[in-house]
């Protein structure tokens, strides 16, 4: 019992960082209907400046700040220079362009930064609060719930409540019709990438001090963790990442702890199978679309 | 003239789709374009709200020259197309839909309930997603889409497509009246040439990209042959 | 062909209620009524896209269960409101995509004559439809660039290949001019007596034509049916549907 | 492939060498995610033999060391080696790192009769004389490894809960099984595994932790070092650990953790080679000052001086295989051994043994400095005691190269 | 039958081919073959019915292990590769069988999931499967070949063949139903076409193709590992393909050369490099891959249908210049 309940935490806290990313990966899907493979080679760009900027000066928030601001002027160098000139006429070009964008990406970090791996500091204190022996969530997993509900929040209040967030949406799914409409599609799309690529920078700096540490390829395992996360939420859902991102989490501890950590992509196959044969479209599918 | 074409020449590719077009909409006149299949009509449509660059010629809206004006801006400066095929936002409600085409608005919600009024299926399904709706429902939304803007100039590609006769009717006669009481202008595309002339101030056959102006009378002996 | 009370329901929204109708073998049946009744929807039910909540069907005396792609063996063939043509196939594979090639899976594989030989056919009988259409000058178009009216000729043709015995048209008209609606009523009124029709269409004229029965739906429910003539002058149709300005 | 005269006459295979150059070659993970660490050891050699050919090669040629980056990946390092062995016609293959990525090529070395030497990485495999009489060994392997811990448990931590916490492969596996050889099957009551492709090692800690174990012996990349004590220290568990020498240098560790180094405080590791904190070794001088002007900024850790003892090697073995170079020579050189340098333990290298090092001397963090202690001890995989090895080292000769 | 004509005159060139190469050249032929395999399956499954893999990696994984499993047992290698495309086969059908319910991003998401999972299989199994290191593949080399020139006629016969039946398939009814399918499932249906059935034997036919590859890989490398097929192998597949150009079988030809090729190309071009040792370790390894990453997304920027969609259009200007 004390076995499963630790499992228990440390799957919800697992969760809660990958649900943080695939809210990113939620957001440009929603904003520009394309699944960004580049989003974890972009936010680990971010989070070495976060790296560069709390080195030089010691302050965590002063690098937070750097990572958030330049995740999101990545995010628009990317927009603004690469995807929009890529054919919209053909999604897989743009899959492609950002897979590209992971090679370059990481190639200019490693001629940068070499291929050790650098520490991350965290905010808060990582030690489990201790619960009659069993080790709970620390400080820094509840600022990490709290920083992913903040996000969902504001996610929420910007596709449902602001007009903003209405015009961001109808740019995705149809750029002529909304040019028709008054809208900027060019400039939602740009904002779209901004907001996108700040979450991630954002999850990243929550993300990278709980695993091996920073590095070119700091990203690579939890972007896949993270995309499973979002698909089997519903893509098109915050909530849904979220869910997906905390069951998923628990799956993978329970796996890792009942049967070995070898089993866990297995397992994570498995838990996104048997999500999607029920609800091909994830938990938190919005209505079937009408065939004809 | 709230719209005039100048030697408009455009098209897809290496030929040109409409050739030498001159065309004018005065302010407060519904002009209606005819003609067969693949005649270019659409493309005009397309051509005037800024979807397709004309290779020569000129576009006056109120006098102004609309080249390098980007599509985004026609809408607020009163210009509104509502495309050949329907154009509706299929993964937006209806309402969201709606609210698009007004959102600079401050009378939107009025304008709205307008809408709903005029097409009483969009209000029972205001909270529907656009795939779900019928073809005919669609094309309530999408005219409705535009109105919302409240333009001064409404460009129809085929507004009668998919719908009942009585709502063609409804929206002819809506068209008339805006026309009469609002100083809207209309430049309107149709094969249902009987409802389109029996509305229209002036009258256009277009073939194989080219016009060819006659009074609306002649049309009507044309097209209807009485 | 026979439904008997089919009911839809989505969500909250009942989209037909208790239809029952009769297409009687070689008629062209007209189903109007305005806009949101359910005309689409019954065209759903009868090609299997949507499952009846209540109601049976027959086709040919036998219970009907339809499967979307078993229909072309059923002998029935459906155009879609709109275009519905495949955006990656010129004009010319869009039609024959309609027809069924005799060549198998191996005979395909391996390329042998007999593969070639009926691809040969399908190609040819394509080819006449478009002609027949008179818009074989479109056939290596794709169809985002054809007018609205070409396409959904090449809808109808992409139908006929098949040689229905039960065609569904949604909305043949739509977009097309007069001249053209004309023409259809022609086909249609050679298909009549080996084909039965089923037409969904706002174009009265055309309705008036070539219709031998006319069912009306207003609200998923049939108002009315009988005659062309009689269901003109029913008032309720008037009111529901035609409008004034009729 | 066809073979060459050597310009002195002697009969032999002889590709790759001229009079003036030696062309070698490697595989190496130099991006991808396991190039962190790895990728800092090609330079060092590389380094190394710049130094050697600054002062007139090994017999008047030059080496000219091809490093090739097959991203830890064994399909590219198919390619990759046989690019240096058909295209780049290299006269051998040294130190090609990795035991998935290396095992792949050695059907292909043996085919093509290429030396395949000091391979980088301690899998038993490299050690098959009949199957594979081309390639040779480096690391200590991971059985000898295991049972010079367990050796060390038995002696100086006696009674104590022991659990282990490993690799899930050979690595970790050979591990276990020497430390199971010296502490007897059952003493190890809780065997955890990790793989890196899943980097929540809290279940693993979680239930060691549970079990109570006061020593925690690691199969480890540096990484999940680096991982296993900070989730340790997470949940407040802090056994004793006794680390591999993979995952032990110190400055790679202490540079990971970064604020959190303190808790690398009194890790027992094992090394083979002086270590790169040491300046009073003789070897870690020598070496500093080639580094320093071959490596520009690199920086000076374990896989540094790793690298710099494989090139010291490799050319101690071209100069006793003469100024008549083949490969039949060099293989010759290498199996009648007598190479002495800055390894503390033996190398084991004979006509019937190609496994590299035989030994380690154990290592501690004491304030902050990873240092030595005790004996160096050395044994054999199988079921053989575990011995000191008294020998003392030489001091690096004149200049760092060998005659 | 032209289609036939073709291959024939491949296979000829084939062998003149290999007679010419050296063996390094022969064995990079050799992978390209065994990678046009794949991305031939790739693009019929992406290119003409429209669904999307990130998980061919893992089908090839599948027919890789086979072959060395069957070589183990009994050293006849055709039928071994045979073994292996039947194999994948199956497994296509039962992946099948889920992805024909799964659309886009999901149908994306699971098939990628597939390929982090099979990979781990053989660590869990270890037994069966001796984890990271893998197992060898057994052979029997002719003795009057080269062995090089051998892998490359085997690999090279082989990708002839699956070129040849794609290359009918796609132009036959059945490759019309793939199409009609990817473009709008409700109108296929309604023209008589089981988009399930459809859908999943598209996937049958790709994976089946796919397994080829990775067994001639196998045959290839003479050994199998997990970490030969990791998510990146499935993610330069799809690369490959949509470079290449995805309508069209000869789209998958260029991926695969450019898989080979490019990579070499560009170690030679920054191998001639002189650099400070600072410098040479940070760009060492690293600036091959940042100009493999900028080359892509030039290709993508500049020819958006890919390579050979570039071409066709080059080769019509050239056919029109003269009549206008
Ligand atoms: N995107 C396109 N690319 C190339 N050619 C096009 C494109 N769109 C339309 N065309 C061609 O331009 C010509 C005019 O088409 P257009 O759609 O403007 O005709 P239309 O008058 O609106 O016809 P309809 O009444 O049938 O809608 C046609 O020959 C058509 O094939
Ligand atoms: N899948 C669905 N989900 C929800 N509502 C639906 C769905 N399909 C149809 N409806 C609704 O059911 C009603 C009937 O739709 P249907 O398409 O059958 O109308 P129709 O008679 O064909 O109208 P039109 O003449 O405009 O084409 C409409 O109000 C429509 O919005
Ligand atoms: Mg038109
Ligand atoms: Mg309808």
């Amino acid at each position: 019992m004390e076995r499963f309940a630790f499992l228990t935490f440390d799957g919800l806290a697992n969760g809660a960082v990958y649900s943080a990313f695939a809210l990113a990966l939620v957001l440009i899907w929603r904003a520009a209907r394309i699944v960004n493979f580049a989003q974890g080679a972009m936010a680990v760009a971010a989070a070495y400046a976060a790296y560069a900027v709390t080195s030089a000066t010691g302050s965590y928030w002063l690098g937070f700040a750097a990572a958030l601001a330049g995740g999101m002027a990545l995010g628009v160098l990317v927009e603004r220079g690469v995807m929009r000139f890529t054919s919209h006429s053909a999604p897989l070009n743009q899959v492609i362009v950002a897979l590209g964008l992971v090679l370059t990406i990481q190639a200019g970090l490693g001629m940068l930064y070499g291929n050790e791996f650098r520490p991350v500091g965290t905010p808060f204190s990582r030690d489990a609060i201790d619960v009659g022996g069993v080790p709970l969530l620390s400080q820094y997993d509840v600022f990490v719930f709290a920083a992913v509900l903040t996000i969902v929040l504001l996610l929420a209040l910007l596709f449902t409540k602001t007009s903003t967030g209405l015009r961001m949406r109808a740019a995705a799914f149809a750029p002529e019709v909304s040019r028709l409409l008054g809208v900027n599609v060019g400039g939602m799309l740009t904002l779209g990438w901004a907001l996108a690529a700040g979450a991630g920078a954002v999850a990243a700096m929550l993300v990278i001090p709980t695993e091996l540490g920073l590095h070119p390829h700091a990203m690579d395992l939890v972007f896949v963790t993270s995309f499973t996360a979002a698909v089997i939420g519903g893509l098109d859902s915050p909530p849904g990442a979220v869910v997906g991102g905390l069951l998923l989490g628990l799956v993978l501890s329970y796996v890792s702890g009942y049967l070995g950590s070898s089993v866990t992509p297995i397992a994570a196959f498995a838990a996104l199978l048997a999500v999607l044969l029920a609800r091909p479209q994830g938990l938190f599918a919005a209505s079937k679309a009408r065939q004809a | 003239m709230i719209l005039q074409l100048e030697g408009l020449t455009a098209g897809y590719g290496a030929a040109p789709v409409l050739r030498d077009i001159h065309l004018e909409v005065p302010q407060g006149s519904i002009v209606t374009v005819l003609g067969p299949n693949g005649a270019g009509k659409t493309t005009l449509l397309r051509t005037i709200a800024g979807l397709l660059k004309p290779t020569t010629g000129r576009i006056l809206f109120d006098g102004d020259d609309l080249r390098g004006v980007r599509v985004e801006h026609l809408v607020r400066r009163g210009l509104a197309l509502v495309p050949e095929g329907r154009g509706v936002i299929t993964e937006l409600t209806v309402e969201e839909n709606l609210r698009l085409g007004g959102l600079w608005r401050k009378d939107s919600a009025a304008t709205m309930s307008e809408v709903y009024e005029l097409f009483e299926p969009l209000a029972r399904r205001n909270k529907s997603m656009g795939h779900q709706l019928s073809g005919g429902e669609r094309q309530m939304l999408a005219i409705g889409r535009a109105l919302m803007a409240r333009p001064r100039l409404l460009l129809l590609d085929e507004p009668s497509l998919g719908l009942a006769p009585k709502v063609t009717a409804q929206i002819m006669s809506l068209l008339r009246q805006l026309r009469d009481n609002d100083g809207l202008s209309v430049l309107l595309v149709e094969q249902n040439a009987r409802s389109a002339l029996s509305i229209a101030d002036a009258a256009v056959a277009m073939s194989l990209g080219r016009l060819a102006e006659t009074s609306s009378g002649d049309m009507r002996a044309a097209y209807l042959g009485s | 062909m026979e439904l008997h009370g089919i009911g839809v329901r989505f969500g909250g929204l009942v989209a037909l209620e208790d239809v029952t109708l009769t297409a009687t073998r070689g008629h062209v049946l007209g189903i109007i009524g305005p806009n949101g009744a359910g005309k689409t929807t019954l065209f759903n039910v009868l090609c299997g896209l949507i499952a009846p909540s209540s109601g049976s069907m027959t086709l040919d005396g036998k219970p009907l269960k339809p499967k979307p792609h078993q229909l072309t063996r059923l002998g029935v063939a459906r155009t879609l409101q709109g275009v519905g043509l495949f955006p990656g196939m010129t004009a010319l594979e869009n039609v024959m995509a309609g027809a069924t090639g005799s060549a198998g899976f191996l005979s395909a594989l391996l390329g042998l004559p007999s593969s070639a030989r009926s691809e040969r056919v399908l190609r040819e009988s394509a080819r006449a439809r478009l002609d027949e259409f008179g818009i074989a000058a479109y056939e290596k178009a794709y169809p985002a660039t054809l007018p609205y009216a070409v396409g959904k000729k090449v809808a109808l043709a992409r139908a006929l290949v098949t040689r229905p015995r039960y065609l569904l048209l949604d909305e043949p008209a739509g977009g097309l001019s007069e001249e053209e609606i004309a023409e259809l009523a022609t086909l249609i009124r050679t298909l009549r007596g080996t084909c039965t029709v089923l037409l969904v269409e706002h174009h009265m004229d055309l309705v008036m034509e070539v219709c031998d029965e006319v069912t009306v739906l207003d609200f998923g429910r049939v108002i009315a049916s009988g005659a062309p003539q009689e269901i003109r002058d029913n008032p309720a149709v008037a009111d529901a549907y035609l409008g004034v300005a009729a | 492939s066809s073979g060459g005269e050597t310009p002195g006459g002697a009969k032999g295979d002889s590709t790759g060498v001229t009079d003036t150059e030696i062309v070698v070659g490697t595989h190496m993970p130099l991006t991808g995610p396991a190039a962190a660490g790895y990728s800092e050891i090609a330079p060092a050699t590389k380094a190394y033999f710049d130094h050697v050919n600054a002062s007139g090669g090994v017999h008047g040629r030059k080496i000219t060391y091809k490093v090739m980056d097959d991203g830890y990946n064994p399909a590219n390092t198919q390619t990759v080696v046989r690019q240096l062995v058909l295209q780049d016609r290299v006269f051998a293959i040294l130190n090609g790192l990795g035991t998935p990525t290396h095992t792949g090529v050695l059907d292909f070395l043996k085919t093509n009769k290429v030396p395949d030497l000091f391979v980088a990485s301690g899998s038993r495999t490299w050690n098959q004389p009949e199957k594979y009489p081309h390639t040779f060994g480096f690391n200590t392997d991971y059985t000898v490894e295991g049972k010079i811990l367990g050796n060390y448990i038995k002696q100086s931590l006696p009674g104590k809960k022991v659990c282990f916490f490993g690799q899930d492969d050979d690595f970790g596996r050979d591990s276990l099984l020497g430390v199971e050889k010296v502490l007897g099957a059952t003493a190890v009551v809780s065997k955890q595994k990790y793989v890196t492709s899943n980097t929540d090692v809290a279940p693993q800690v979680g239930a060691m932790k549970a079990a109570g174990c006061e020593v925690v012996v690691l199969a480890t990349i540096p990484g999940f070092t680096a991982l296993s004590m900070g989730t340790a220290a997470r949940l407040a568990f802090k056994p004793q650990w006794v680390v591999s020498n993979v995952g032990s240098d110190h400055p790679t560790l202490a540079k990971q953790l970064g604020n959190a180094a303190p808790l690398l405080e009194g890790m027992v590791g094992v090394s083979n080679l002086p270590s790169p904190a040491d300046l009073t070794d003789p070897w870690t001088a020598a070496f500093k000052k080639i580094h320093d002007q071959y490596n520009g900024k690199a920086p000076f850790n374990g896989n540094a001086v790793y690298g710099l003892s494989v090139g010291y090697l490799f050319v101690q073995a071209l100069q006793a295989a003469g100024k008549d170079l083949t490969r039949e020579g060099l293989l010759a050189a290498v199996e009648k051994n007598g190479f002495k340098g800055p390894g503390f333990a033996p190398l084991r290298y004979s006509k019937t043994n190609h496994s590299g090092y035989g030994g380690h001397r154990l290592t501690k963090v004491a304030a902050g400095v990873q240092v030595f202690f005790g004996d160096v001890f050395e044994t054999d995989s199988a079921d053989g005691s575990v011995n000191v090895f008294g020998e003392q080292r030489p001091t690096p000769p004149a200049n760092t190269i060998a005659s | 039958m032209r289609t036939l004509l073709w291959s024939v005159a491949a296979a000829a060139g084939l062998v003149a081919a290999t007679a010419m190469l050296d063996p390094f050249r022969n064995y990079q032929l050799a992978t390209i073959a065994a990678y046009l395999c794949a991305t031939a399956g790739l693009t019929v499954l992406t290119g003409l019915n429209g669904q999307l893999s990130l998980g061919h990696g893992a089908l090839m994984a599948i027919g890789a292990y086979t072959v060395a499993f069957a070589q183990k047992s009994w050293d006849s290698l055709y039928l071994s590769l045979a073994l292996a495309v039947v194999v994948t086969t199956v497994a296509g059908a039962v992946v099948g069988l889920a992805a024909a319910r799964l659309r886009g991003p999901y149908l994306a998401g699971a098939t990628l999931a597939l390929a982090i999972a099979v990979p781990s299989i053989t660590i869990t199994f270890q037994s069966v499967f001796n984890s990271e290191q893998g197992l060898p593949v057994f052979l029997t080399p002719p003795r009057t070949l080269d062995i090089e020139r051998w892998q490359a006629l085997v690999a090279g016969g082989a990708a002839v063949l699956v070129m040849w039946l794609l290359a009918n398939l796609s132009r036959s009814h059945l490759g019309r139903r793939m199409r009609a399918v990817r473009d709008n499932e409700v109108a296929a249906s309604l023209t008589g076409v089981a988009v399930s059935r459809t859908q999943v034997l598209a996937f049958v036919i790709s994976s089946a193709c796919a397994g080829l590859g990775g067994a001639l890989m196998a045959f290839l490398a003479q050994s199998v590992s997990p970490g030969a097929f990791p998510l990146t192998l499935s993610l330069f597949l799809l690369m490959a393909v949509v470079i290449g150009g995805l309508g069209s079988l000869a789209g998958a030809l260029w991926g695969a050369v450019l898989l080979v090729a490019l990579p070499d190309v560009i170690h030679s071009l920054t191998e001639g490099m002189v650099l400070k040792p600072a410098m040479a370790s940070r760009l060492e390894g690293n600036l091959p891959l940042a100009i493999f990453g900028v080359t892509l997304i030039i290709v993508m920027l500049a020819a958006p249908g890919g390579l050979q969609g570039l071409f066709s259009r080059l080769l019509k200007r050239g056919h029109h210049a003269p009549n206008s």
